[in-house]
C-alpha cells in the first residue's frame, strides 16, 4: 500500500465509516470528513515537501516518484492480445502541486458545508467519494485507471448537485454529466484506438500504460495512431489528429473552453456553496491537467499543428468569458464567467509552449483553484444569510460588514492579477510566453499575447464595478432592516477558512518559486519532448 | 407436367394471400388462419424441394415437424384470443389498444 | 551607534523600503484600535534619515551599488530581486522620503477625528513601501510589481470616503486608466524579456549591457514598439494626455494624498522610470515623448486657467508641469526632466497642503454656520490673507516657484528644460522648434493661472457673505510646520548656489547626461529673461484683472485719467487677452470633459454593451444549440414512436414494409 | 427404400451413441415431466412440490451441461453440436432461467388465482430445453423446432394468468406476430432449402448453393430467414411487439423475455453469422452490412424512443432493445476475437437486466405501480434499493466502474481491431453510434434516481410486503456483483476460456 493508494482511498474509508455509522450521529459525520480530509492534506503536503525537484515526470519512469505499479487486470482475449491493465500510480512536477491542492480545496470545501443539513449522510458520503476520484486522477498514469476515476468523479457530482443544489438544479445537473459524458465516451474510442496502437516494449502486448503511449517507439507501423506509414483517414482528417482533437475536446469541455462553456454557469449557480468550490477549485483543473498529461504528451506531433488552433480558442475563451462577466447581474454567475476567463490563460500558456508560458499555465491553474474557491466561499457567505446573490439587491455592504469586505476586496483583487498575489505571477508569465512564442516558433502569434493581456484589463474593470456597485456608497438593502440584521459580519470559521486561502495566495505570489522549483524539470521536459516536433 | 416452378409459383400466391388475410382482416381468428396459409406455403415449398433431396428426406421432415408445430401454435393462439375475448369483448385487434406508446 | 552607523547603503535602502510595510501590517493588525499614526509616522521618519544619511549620502556621487538575490527559477531563467543604488535611484528615493514626511505630519492635524483615520495611516504607508520599493528595484519585473503597488495604494486613498459615490467613480477609473498603462509596461516587459532573455535594467542598459553588444537593432521596429509599450506605462502613471483624465478625479481623495501622490511622487514614477530605462528608447520614440508631452503641458494649462475648484487648478497645473517632464525627457535631456521633478515635487506637494489648510478653514466656515456652499470653489474664498497671512506667504512662495520666478527652485529646473528644448530644438531645426515655443507659452499661462489662483484666494475679501464674524483662523502649527519646511525646499539655494542659472546645480551635475545637441550660450541669458518677464507680466495682468478690477471707482479727478485707462486698459486687456484665453480655457475644459472623457466614458458604456450583447448570444444561442440539440434528439425519440400506435395489423404492416423496402434495396444494389 | 433398411442398424447405433451428448437436455425432460406430475399429484400436500423439481431439474442440466466442457464432440449426424460456446451459453442461460423460476414463484406466491402454479414450471422448462437445443444446434430443422418451442412456451408464459386486459392484449399481440415472424421464417428456410438442398448451414453444400443461387431470391429468402430470428432478439424492425409485451407481462415473465430467450437466438445468430461471413462472397458481406444496419439503427430507435417513457417496463423494454442492438455489435465483434467478448457481455447484460426487473418487481409489490412517478422521493425509504438501482442504471449505461463498462470496453476494442484490420466504415459508424447512444441512454436510465433521489415525493408508506424479500435481495447481489465484476472482471472472463 504505497502512499499515494493511501492519499487515493483514504477518503473511501471515511465514506465507509459514514454508511456504517447510524443516522442518529448525524451530527459527527462532518466531523469524521474533516478529519479524513486534514490528514490527507497533511499526507499531500508532506508528499510535496519530500518531492524531489528534478523529477522530469512526463514521458519517462524514471521521472515519476511515489510510483506504485500493479498489474490489475491481465487478461488473454485470444485474438485481441494480452489485456494489460495495471493499477499504475505516480507523480511528477505537473500533478504534485494540483494534488495538494486538490487536498487543500476539498478541505475548504468540507469547511464551508459545516451547516448542511439535508441528510448529510448521503452529502458527506458522496462529496468523500468525489475526494477519492478527484485524487485518482491526478496520480494515474493508466489510461484505463485514468478513465475510470476520470467517469467515477461524474456521479457524485450529479448528486451533489441534484440533490443539495438550488431551484433549477435537476436540469444543471444532468446537463453538466451529459456534457462531461460526451466528451469522455469518444475519449473512451481514442483510448481503445490507442491501446491497439501501442505495445508494452517489455511484454510485446498491448497496453494502456500512458508513458508507453508517448513514446513513438512503442507504436505498431500501420497501426491506427502509429507515427509510422499510418494512412488511416476519417472524413479526411488524419487519425492522430483526430485522436488529439478528440481528446482535446473531452478536456476542454472540463476546462471549459468557448463555446462548450454553457454546462459551466448553470453548474456553478445551481450547485451549493462547497460544490461550486469544488467544481472551480479542482474540477477545471481537471481538464488543463488531461490537456497537458495526455493531449499534448501523447499526441504531441498534432498538438503542434494545432496549436495556433488552441491559443485563439484561449484568447477567445478569455475575451468572450470577461465580457460575459462584465454583463452578469448574479454575482456567482459572474465568478462563474470570470473562471471561463482565467481558465483560458491556461489554454493559451499551454499553447504556447514555451517553459514560462506551461509554467505560468500551472501556476494561473493553482492560484485560480484556490482564488475562484474562496471567491465561491465569500459569494455563499452572503447567500447563507440572505439567499440572495443578485448584485443590485446590495449596496455600501463596506460600512456594514467591514471585515468580510476586507476579505472580499483581497480575494478580487488577488484574482484581477495584482502584484504580490499568485494570479499575477500566473497570468503575466502566461503573457510573456506567448510573447516569446513567436520568436521560438510554436506558432502563436504576438498579437494573441496582446489580446489576452486586454483580458486581464476587464477583469479588473469587472471586478472593481462589481467592489463599486455592491460594497461602496450608501448602505442600502433590498431586503431592508430584515437583511441589515441577517447581514452579520463574517463569523470565526469563515475567518478561519478564508484567511489561510488568501494568504496562500499572498505567499505564492511573493515566492512562486515554492511551486516553480517543483514543476520547473517537468515542464522544461515536456517542452522539449513536443518541441522536436515544431 | 407439373413442373417445380408451379409448385413455387402456387406457394408464393398462397403465401400472399396468407399476408394479405393477415394484415388486411380485422379479425384475430382470420389473422390465424392467414398465418396457416403462409406456413401451408412453406410447407408446400419444402415438399416440393425435397422430392429433389434424395440423400435423407430432411423436407419432408421439416414438413412434418412445421405442420406439427404450427399446430401447436395455432391452438395456443386461439386460447389466448378466446381469453382476450372474455377481458375485451371483441377480437378486432384495431380495438384492442391499451397497449400503446 | 557604531553598528548603525557601518550599515551598508544597499542593507540601509532594504530597510528604508521595508520599515513602511512593517508599519503597514503593524497598522492593518491593530485595525481601529491605533488612530495615532504613530507608527507610520516613525516608520517613514526613520526611513528618510536612513534614506538621507545612510543611502544618499553615501552614494550619491559616488560608485553605484547593486545587488541580486534570486528569486525564482521558469524553465531555465532564474529571475532575481535586485536593488541598484545609483544617483538616479537614490535621489528618488530620498526625494520620496523628504516630501512624505511632511505630508505624515500634515496628515496628523488634517485628518484629525476622521471616522477611518486608521485606514488611512495603513493605506499611507502601503503606498511609502510601494513608492520607495519602485526607487530601487533593478529588476524590471520587481519596478512592475511596486508600479502596479503603486497605483493600488492610491486606488485604496481616492475612494478613501468610499461612501461618496463620486469617490468611487474616481478610483475605479484611476485604477482602470492606470491598468492600461500597466498592459503597455507589461508588454514592454514581455519584449525586452523575448529579446535580451532577462529583465534586469543593469545587464541590459548598463555599460556593456545586452543592448550595445548589436543584440538586437536599436532602431528596430520591436524596439521601437517596447519603447512605445513603456511610454505608454508612464503616460498613464504621468497623467499624461490623453491618458491624463482619471487625475482631476482623483482629487476626491484626502488633499494631503493628493499632494503626495498624485503632485509629488507617484505621477513622478513615470517619468523617473523613462529615465532610468532611457537608453532604450530610440529617436522615434523621444520624439513622441516630446510631443505627447508638449501637448499634455500646453493643453494642462489651458485647462488650468477656467477651474474654479482650487485642486482642479492645481490638479491640471500638475499634469502640465509632467508634460515639461516628459519633454525634458523626450529632448534627452532627461537629467533636467529629474530636476524638474524634484523641485516640482517640493512646491506643488506646498501648494496642495496650503490648498488644504485652505479648505480645511472653509469647510470650518461652512460647518459652523451651516451654509451650502463648496469650500474648494475659488469664487467663494477671497480675502484669506488677513485671516491666515502664514498660509498666504507660504503659499505664495511656492507659486512664485511655479511660475519660475528667480530665486526660486522652479526658475532654475524650468529654465533647465526650456533651454534644453530651444537647443535641441535649435539642432533639428524646423518644425521642431514649435515645441520650445509652447512650452513657453506654458509657462506664461501657468504664471496666470497660479497668480489668478493666489489673488482670488487671499485677496478681496470673502466672497461667501452675509454670514457673521467668520470662524477662519490660521492653520494648526502640525500642519504650518511641514509647509514651512517644503517653502525652504522650494528656494534655490537647495539646488544650486547660483540663482540664475541651473548650469552648477547639483542634480545635473550628478546625473550627468551628455546631450545629443551642443550648448548654446546665447540662449542661457536670454530664456530666464523672456520666462521672467513674461511671467511677472501675466501676474501684473492677472492682479489687475482679479484684484484691482473688483475696486469701485472713487471720483479721484487725478486719478480719473489714469484710471480710466487703467480701465481702457482693463478694457482692452478683457477683450484682446484674458477673455479669449478663459473662453478657450472652458472651451478646451468642455471638449477635455465632454469629448476626450465622453470617449472614455463612452468606451466603457460600448464594452459593457458588448458584454450585454455576448451574454445574448451566450444565453439564446450558444447555450440555445446545446439545448436545441437534446430538444432535436428528444423529438426523435417521439418520430420513432408513430409505430407503437398499439395496432397489432400496423406493427405487422410496419415490419413488412421494413422487409420489403430491404428487400428492394437489395434487389437494387 | 431398400438403402434404409440396409442403413437403419447403424442409424440407431448412432443415436444411442449421440445420447450422452444430449444428457443435459434429457434432464431438462424428465424435469418437466416430473414437474407435470408433481403439480397434479404431489401439491396438494406439498405445495412446494413441482418447483423444486423444476429447480433440481435445471441445476442438473446446469451441472450436466458444464461436464461437457472442454470436450466438442456433435451427435444425431451432426445435427448437436457441443462445443464450449455452446456450453458456456447454456450455463449463463440455465441460471437465469433459475433466477426467472425463483422470481416467477415468489411474484406469485401469495396470489390467488384458479390456475395452477405448478404449470408454469413445466412451461419454463420447456423454454429451457427449446433455447439448449438452440444454443448447439447449426441445423435449421432443429432451429426451427427450439425457435417455434421458446416462442410457444413464451406465449403461455404472458398468457397464462392473464390476470387483467393488458396481460390478455400483450399474450395476443405476442401471440399473432410471433407466429407470423415464424411462418415468415419458415417461408424463408423452405427457400433456403430449395438453393441448397442442405439443412445444415454450416455445411460446404449449404454455402456453396447460396453462392450460385440468384441473388434476388437469396436476399428475400435471407431477410424472412432473419425475421424469425429478429424477432426473439427483438431489433429493430421486428422489435415492435417488444415493448407492448414488455409492458402488459407480468414482471418476472418479462425479465424471463428480455434475458433468456435471446441468449439462444444470439448463440443461433452468432454461428450462422460466423460461419457465413467466415467465407469470403456476395452474401457474405450482405449478412454483415444487414446485421450492421440492424445493430445501428436498433441502437439509435431503442435508445431515443425510451427517452420519452413514463413507465419504467416499458422504458426498459427500449433499453433492452438499445442493448439488443449493442449485442448485435458485440456479435460483429465476435468475428474478431473468441467468443469470451461475446459470452461477457451476455452474462452481465443478463445480470443486469435481472436485477432492474427484479427491482422493479420488489417496487411494483410495494408501491403498485411501475410508474416513474410512482418512484418520486422513495430514495430516502429504500436507500440501499436505489442505490443499486443506480449502479445498475450506471452499469447499464456502460460506465466505470461497473461490468457493463467493462463489457462495452472489450466490445469497442474488438470492433475498433476489426476497423484498423479492414478499413470497413461500418465498424466506424458502429463504434460512433455505440458511443453516442450510450450518452443518450444516461438521460433515461438516470430518470430513476432523478424521481427517487432528487424529487421531494410525498411520503407514501408502501406496504411492507414480505414476499418481495427474496426478490430484493437477489436483486440486490446481482447489482453489486455488476460492480464487483466491473473492478475485477478476469473473476468472470477467466471462466470462459
Amino acid at each position: 500500500m504505497g502512499l499515494l493508494s493511501l492519499l487515493i482511498f483514504l477518503p473511501l474509508v471515511a465514506t465507509a465509516l459514514i454508511l456504517l455509522l447510524p443516522n442518529r450521529m448525524q451530527s459527527n459525520y462532518k466531523y469524521i470528513a474533516l478529519g479524513f480530509t486534514v490528514i490527507q492534506f497533511a499526507l499531500a503536503g508532506w508528499l510535496y515537501v519530500q518531492f524531489d525537484n528534478s523529477a522530469s515526470g512526463i514521458n519517462q519512469i524514471s521521472g515519476f516518484q511515489y510510483l506504485e505499479q500493479l498489474p490489475w487486470i491481465r487478461l488473454d482475449l485470444g485474438s485481441l492480445g494480452q489485456l494489460e491493465i495495471d493499477y499504475f500510480l505516480g507523480v511528477d512536477g505537473v500533478s504534485m502541486p494540483l494534488l495538494v491542492l486538490s487536498a487543500f480545496v476539498m478541505l475548504m470545501a468540507i469547511g464551508a458545508s459545516w451547516n448542511i443539513t439535508k441528510s448529510t449522510k448521503g452529502y458527506f458520503s458522496l462529496l468523500m467519494l468525489l475526494n477519492m476520484a478527484v485524487m485518482g486522477i491526478f496520480c494515474a498514469l493508466d489510461f484505463f485507471l485514468f478513465y475510470i476515476f476520470y467517469e467515477v468523479m461524474l456521479l457524485p457530482l450529479y448528486f451533489l448537485i441534484g440533490i443539495w443544489g438550488g431551484a433549477n438544479r435537476e436540469y444543471a445537473a444532468i446537463k453538466f454529466f451529459i456534457y462531461t459524458l460526451f466528451g469522455s465516451v469518444f475519449m473512451l474510442l481514442i483510448i481503445v484506438g490507442l491501446y491497439f496502437s501501442v505495445v508494452n516494449p517489455d511484454t510485446g502486448a498491448h497496453t494502456f500504460n500512458m508513458l508507453h503511449m508517448m513514446n513513438p517507439n512503442n507504436y505498431v507501423d500501420g497501426s491506427f495512431f502509429a507515427y509510422l506509414n499510418n494512412y488511416y483517414e476519417v472524413l479526411g482528417i488524419p487519425a492522430r489528429m483526430l485522436g488529439f482533437i478528440v481528446l482535446f475536446v473531452a478536456f476542454a469541455i472540463k476546462v471549459p473552453i468557448v463555446p462548450l462553456h454553457t454546462w459551466l454557469p448553470d453548474a456553478h449557480v445551481e450547485a451549493p456553496t462547497p460544490v461550486s468550490i469544488i467544481l472551480a477549485g479542482i474540477l477545471l483543473k481537471i481538464g488543463g491537467y488531461g490537456i497537458i498529461r495526455v493531449c499534448y504528451s501523447i499526441f504531441p506531433d498534432a498538438a503542434v499543428d494545432a496549436n495556433w488552433w488552441l491559443g485563439l480558442i484561449g484568447v477567445i475563451s478569455i475575451l468572450y468569458g470577461a465580457l460575459n462577466a462584465l454583463a452578469q447581474k448574479d454575482l456567482k454567475r459572474l465568478i462563474a464567467y470570470s473562471s471561463v476567463s482565467h481558465m483560458g490563460f491556461v489554454l493559451l500558456g499551454v499553447a504556447s509552449l514555451t517553459a514560462e508560458g506551461i509554467s505560468g499555465a500551472l501556476f494561473q491553474m493553482l492560484s485560480h483553484g484556490f482564488l475562484s474557491a474562496a471567491l465561491f466561499f465569500l459569494v455563499g457567505v452572503i447567500y447563507d444569510r440572505v439567499h440572495d446573490r443578485y448584485i443590485y439587491n446590495f449596496r455600501g455592504l463596506a460600512s456594514h460588514m467591514p471585515a468580510y469586505t476586507g476579505f472580499v476586496a483581497v480575494a478580487f483583487f488577488a484574482s484581477l492579477g495584482l502584484p504580490g498575489f499568485s494570479a499575477f505571477i500566473g497570468e503575466a508569465f502566461v503573457i510573456i510566453g506567448t510573447f516569446n512564442a513567436e520568436s521560438v516558433g510554436t506558432g502563436i502569434p504576438r498579437w494573441m499575447a496582446i489580446a489576452g493581456s486586454i483580458g486581464i484589463l476587464l477583469s479588473a474593470a469587472y471586478l472593481l464595478w462589481t467592489l463599486q456597485r455592491m460594497f461602496f456608497g450608501q448602505t442600502r438593502f433590498k431586503g431592508g432592516e430584515a437583511w441589515a440584521s441577517a447581514l452579520t459580519d463574517i463569523n470565526t470559521r469563515e475567518r478561519i477558512i478564508l484567511f489561510p486561502t488568501l494568504a496562500l495566495a499572498l505567499v505564492l505570489g511573493i515566492m512562486p518559486s515554492l511551486v516553480f522549483d517543483k514543476m520547473n524539470a517537468t515542464v522544461l521536459n515536456l517542452v522539449s519532448l513536443v518541441s522536436q516536433y515544431l | 407436367m407439373i413442373t417445380l416452378t408451379h409448385f413455387l409459383v402456387v406457394s408464393a400466391c398462397i403465401f400472399c394471400i396468407g399476408l394479405y388475410t393477415v394484415i388486411a382482416k380485422r379479425n384475430a381468428i382470420m389473422i390465424l388462419v392467414g398465418i396457416e396459409l403462409m406456413i401451408n406455403a412453406a410447407i408446400l415449398n419444402l415438399v416440393a424441394f425435397g422430392k429433389y433431396d434424395k440423400l435423407n428426406y430432411s423436407g419432408q421432415i421439416f414438413a412434418l415437424f412445421a405442420i406439427v408445430l404450427a399446430a401447436a401454435s395455432v391452438a395456443v393462439g386461439l386460447a389466448i384470443i378466446l381469453n382476450v375475448y372474455r377481458h375485451y369483448k371483441t377480437i378486432n385487434p384495431d380495438n384492442i389498444t391499451d397497449l400503446r406508446d | 551607534m557604531n553598528s548603525l552607523l557601518t550599515i551598508s547603503p544597499i542593507g540601509a535602502s532594504i530597510l528604508v523600503v521595508l520599515l513602511p510595510l512593517l508599519a503597514f501590517i503593524i497598522q492593518a493588525v491593530l485595525g481601529k484600535k491605533s488612530t495615532s499614526g504613530i507608527w507610520s509616522l516613525a516608520a517613514i521618519s526613520i526611513s528618510t534619515l536612513l534614506s538621507g544619511i545612510f543611502v544618499f549620502a553615501q552614494v550619491w556621487n559616488g560608485t553605484a551599488l547593486q545587488v541580486d538575490y534570486s528569486w525564482f527559477t521558469i524553465g531555465e531563467k532564474t529571475f532575481n530581486v535586485g536593488i541598484l543604488l545609483n544617483n538616479l535611484t537614490v535621489l528618488m528615493q530620498f526625494i520620496v522620503c523628504i516630501i512624505a514626511l511632511p505630508v505624515h505630519i500634515y496628515s496628523k492635524a488634517y485628518m484629525k477625528g476622521d471616522a477611518g483615520i486608521h485606514r488611512y495611516w495603513m493605506y499611507l504607508s502601503l503606498f511609502c513601501f510601494a513608492m520607495l520599493g519602485l526607487t530601487i528595484s533593478k529588476n524590471l519585473l520587481l519596478m512592475y510589481i511596486f508600479w502596479e503597488l503603486v497605483g493600488f495604494a492610491s486606488y485604496l486613498l481616492i475612494g478613501f470616503w468610499y461612501t461618496k459615490e463620486s469617490a468611487v467613480q474616481a478610483n475605479k477609473k484611476a485604477f482602470l486608466m492606470n491598468r492600461i498603462g500597466d498592459l503597455g509596461f507589461l508588454i514592454g516587459i514581455a519584449i525586452l524579456f523575448n529579446t535580451f532573455g532577462t529583465l534586469d535594467i543593469v545587464d541590459i542598459l548598463g555599460k556593456d549591457g545586452l543592448l550595445y553588444q548589436g543584440i538586437v537593432d536599436q532602431n528596430s521596429g520591436l524596439m521601437t514598439a517596447a519603447g512605445i509599450c513603456f511610454f505608454l506605462g508612464a503616460m498613464a502613471k504621468s497623467a499624461q494626455f490623453p491618458l491624463h483624465l482619471w487625475l482631476p478625479d482623483a482629487m476626491e481623495g484626502p488633499t494631503s494624498v493628493s499632494s503626495l501622490i498624485h503632485a509629488a511622487t507617484m505621477v513622478a514614477a513615470g517619468v523617473f522610470l523613462l529615465s532610468s530605462i532611457f537608453p532604450l528608447f530610440n529617436g522615434t520614440v523621444l520624439l513622441i515623448i516630446a510631443i505627447i508631452g508638449t501637448i499634455t503641458a500646453v493643453t494642462a494649462a489651458i485647462f488650468a486657467l477656467a477651474q474654479y475648484d482650487i485642486k482642479k487648478v492645481l490638479a491640471f497645473s500638475t499634469i502640465s508641469q509632467l508634460g515639461y517632464m516628459m519633454v525634458a525627457v523626450g529632448i534627452g535631456a532627461w537629467d533636467a526632466g529629474m530636476f524638474h521633478l524634484a523641485t516640482h515635487a517640493f512646491f506643488k506637494c506646498l501648494l496642495f497642503l496650503s490648498a488644504g489648510a485652505l479648505i480645511h478653514e472653509m469647510a470650518h466656515l461652512k460647518a459652523h454656520n451651516n451654509g451650502d456652499f463648496d469650500p474648494q470653489d475659488l469664487r467663494n474664498m477671497g480675502g484669506l490673507r488677513q485671516y491666515m497671512p502664514k498660509t498666504f506667504v507660504l503659499m505664495t512662495v511656492a507659486s512664485l516657484a511655479l511660475a519660475g520666478f528667480p530665486l526660486t527652485s522652479g526658475f532654475l529646473s524650468k529654465d533647465a528644460i526650456v533651454i534644453s528644448a530651444f537647443e535641441w530644438a535649435m539642432q533639428k531645426g524646423g518644425v521642431h522648434l514649435l515645441i520650445p515655443i509652447l512650452l513657453v507659452l506654458v509657462s506664461i499661462l501657468t504664471a496666470f493661472y497660479i497668480g489668478r489662483l493666489i489673488f482670488k484666494a487671499f485677496f478681496g475679501k470673502l466672497r461667501v457673505s452675509n454670514l457673521e464674524a467668520p470662524a477662519l483662523h490660521e492653520a494648526p502649527k502640525t500642519m504650518l510646520l511641514p509647509m514651512a519646511f517644503l517653502a525652504v525646499c522650494s528656494l534655490f539655494f537647495v539646488f544650486s548656489f547660483n540663482p540664475f542659472s541651473y548650469a552648477n546645480s547639483g542634480i545635473l551635475n550628478g546625473l550627468a547626461v551628455q546631450y545629443s545637441f551642443t550648448e548654446i550660450h546665447a540662449l542661457h541669458t536670454i530664456i530666464p529673461i523672456t520666462l521672467t518677464l513674461t511671467a511677472l507680466l501675466s501676474w501684473w495682468l492677472g492682479y489687475n484683472w482679479y484684484v484691482k478690477g473688483t475696486y469701485p471707482l472713487q471720483a479721484n479727478s487725478s486719478w480719473m485719467r489714469f484710471a480710466q485707462n487703467q480701465f481702457g486698459m482693463n478694457e482692452w486687456m478683457e477683450k484682446t487677452f484674458v477673455a479669449p484665453t478663459l473662453l478657450l480655457g472652458k472651451a478646451s475644459y468642455w471638449f477635455d470633459k465632454y469629448l476626450v472623457d465622453g470617449l472614455v466614458n463612452g468606451a466603457s458604456y460600448v464594452i459593457r454593451k458588448i458584454s450585454e450583447i455576448i451574454t445574448w448570444i451566450d444565453k439564446h444561442i450558444v447555450d440555445g444549440i446545446v439545448n436545441a440539440v437534446a430538444q432535436l434528439a428528444y423529438e426523435l425519440g417521439n418520430a420513432f414512436r408513430f409505430v407503437q400506435n398499439g395496432r397489432l395489423q400496423n406493427y405487422l404492416g410496419f415490419t413488412l414494409t421494413a422487409v420489403l423496402i430491404g428487400i428492394i434495396y437489395l434487389i437494387l444494389r | 427404400m431398400q438403402d434404409i433398411n440396409v442403413q437403419l442398424p447403424n442409424l440407431l447405433d448412432q443415436v444411442i451413441q449421440s445420447i450422452p451428448y444430449f444428457k443435459a437436455e434429457l434432464a431438462l425432460i424428465f424435469a418437466f415431466l416430473g414437474s407435470i406430475l408433481a403439480t397434479l399429484f404431489v401439491d396438494k400436500w406439498w405445495k412446494h412440490g413441482s418447483f423444486v423439481i423444476t429447480l433440481t431439474g435445471i441445476i442438473i442440466s446446469f451441472i450436466l451441461s458444464t461436464q461437457q466442457l472442454g470436450a466438442p464432440q456433435n451427435g444425431f449426424f451432426g445435427m448437436l453440436i457441443v462445443d464450449n460456446f455452446s456450453v458456456y451459453a447454456r450455463g449463463i442461460l440455465l441460471l437465469a432461467l433459475l433466477l426467472c423460476v425463483v422470481f416467477i414463484q415468489q411474484h406469485f406466491r401469495n396470489k390467488k388465482f384458479s390456475k395452477n402454479l405448478g404449470d408454469i414450471y413445466s412451461i419454463l422448462l420447456t423454454a429451457g430445453l427449446g433455447l439448449n437445443i438452440l444454443t448447439m444446434t447449426s441445423n435449421w430443422l432443429l432451429a426451427f423446432i427450439a425457435i417455434e418451442t421458446v416462442s410457444i412456451s413464451s406465449y403461455i408464459l404472458v398468457g397464462f394468468f392473464s390476470e387483467n386486459k393488458k396481460q390478455a392484449e400483450a399474450s395476443m399481440k405476442y401471440v399473432l406476430f410471433g407466429s407470423v415472424s415464424a411462418a415468415v421464417m419458415l417461408y424463408g428456410l423452405s427457400l433456403l432449402y430449395g438453393f441448397t438442398g442442405n439443412l445444415d448451414f454450416t455445411s460446404f453444400e449449404h454455402i456453396q448453393g447460396l453462392i450460385e443461387a440468384p441473388k434476388i431470391l437469396l436476399s428475400l429468402a435471407l431477410l424472412f430467414m432473419f425475421s424469425g430470428i429478429g424477432f426473439k432478439l427483438s431489433f429493430v424492425p421486428f422489435h415492435v411487439w417488444a415493448p407492448d409485451v414488455y409492458e402488459g407481462a407480468p414482471t418476472p415473465v418479462t425479465a424471463f423475455l428480455s434475458t433468456v430467450p435471446k441468449i439462444g437466438a444470439l448463440v443461433l445468430l452468432a454461428r450462422l453469422f460466423e460461419e457465413w461471413t467466415s467465407s469470403s462472397f456476395y452474401f457474405s458481406e450482405l449478412v454483415l452490412v444487414l446485421v450492421s444496419v440492424a445493430a445501428i439503427v436498433t441502437m439509435l430507435v431503442g435508445n431515443l424512443v425510451a427517452l420519452r417513457q413514463t413507465n419504467i417496463k416499458r422504458m426498459m423494454a427500449y433499453s433492452s432493445i438499445g442493448h439488443t442492438g449493442f449485442l448485435l455489435m458485440a456479435l460483429i465483434a465476435n468475428l474478431a476475437s473468441e467468443p469470451q467478448v461475446l459470452l461477457f457481455y451476455i452474462a452481465v447484460y443478463t445480470i443486469m437486466n435481472l436485477a432492474v426487473f427484479g427491482l422493479i418487481d420488489v417496487l411494483e409489490q410495494k408501491t403498485g405501480s411501475a410508474q416513474l412517478e410512482s418512484y418520486q422521493g422513495l430514495g430516502r425509504q429504500f436507500p440501499i434499493l436505489f442505490t443499486v438501482f443506480t449502479l445498475l442504471g450506471i452499469s447499464l449505461v456502460g460506465l466505470p466502474p461497473t461490468a457493463g463498462f467493462i463489457g462495452k470496453l472489450f466490445v469497442f476494442s474488438s470492433v475498433f481491431d476489426l476497423f484498423q484490420f479492414n478499413n470497413n466504415k461500418y465498424y466506424l459508424i458502429l463504434l460512433i453510434v455505440g458511443a453516442l447512444t450510450s450518452v443518450i441512454s444516461l438521460f433515461y436510465y438516470f430518470k430513476i434516481p432523478l424521481f427517487a433521489f432528487l424529487r421531494k415525493g410525498e411520503e407514501v408508506k408502501v406496504a411492507y410486503s414480505k414476499s418481495a424479500q427474496l426478490v430484493y435481495i437477489i436483486s440486490i447481489l446481482l447489482g453489486i456483483s455488476t460492480l464487483v465484476l466491473g473492478i475485477f472482471p478476469s473473476i468472470l472472463l477467466s471462466l470462459f476460456k
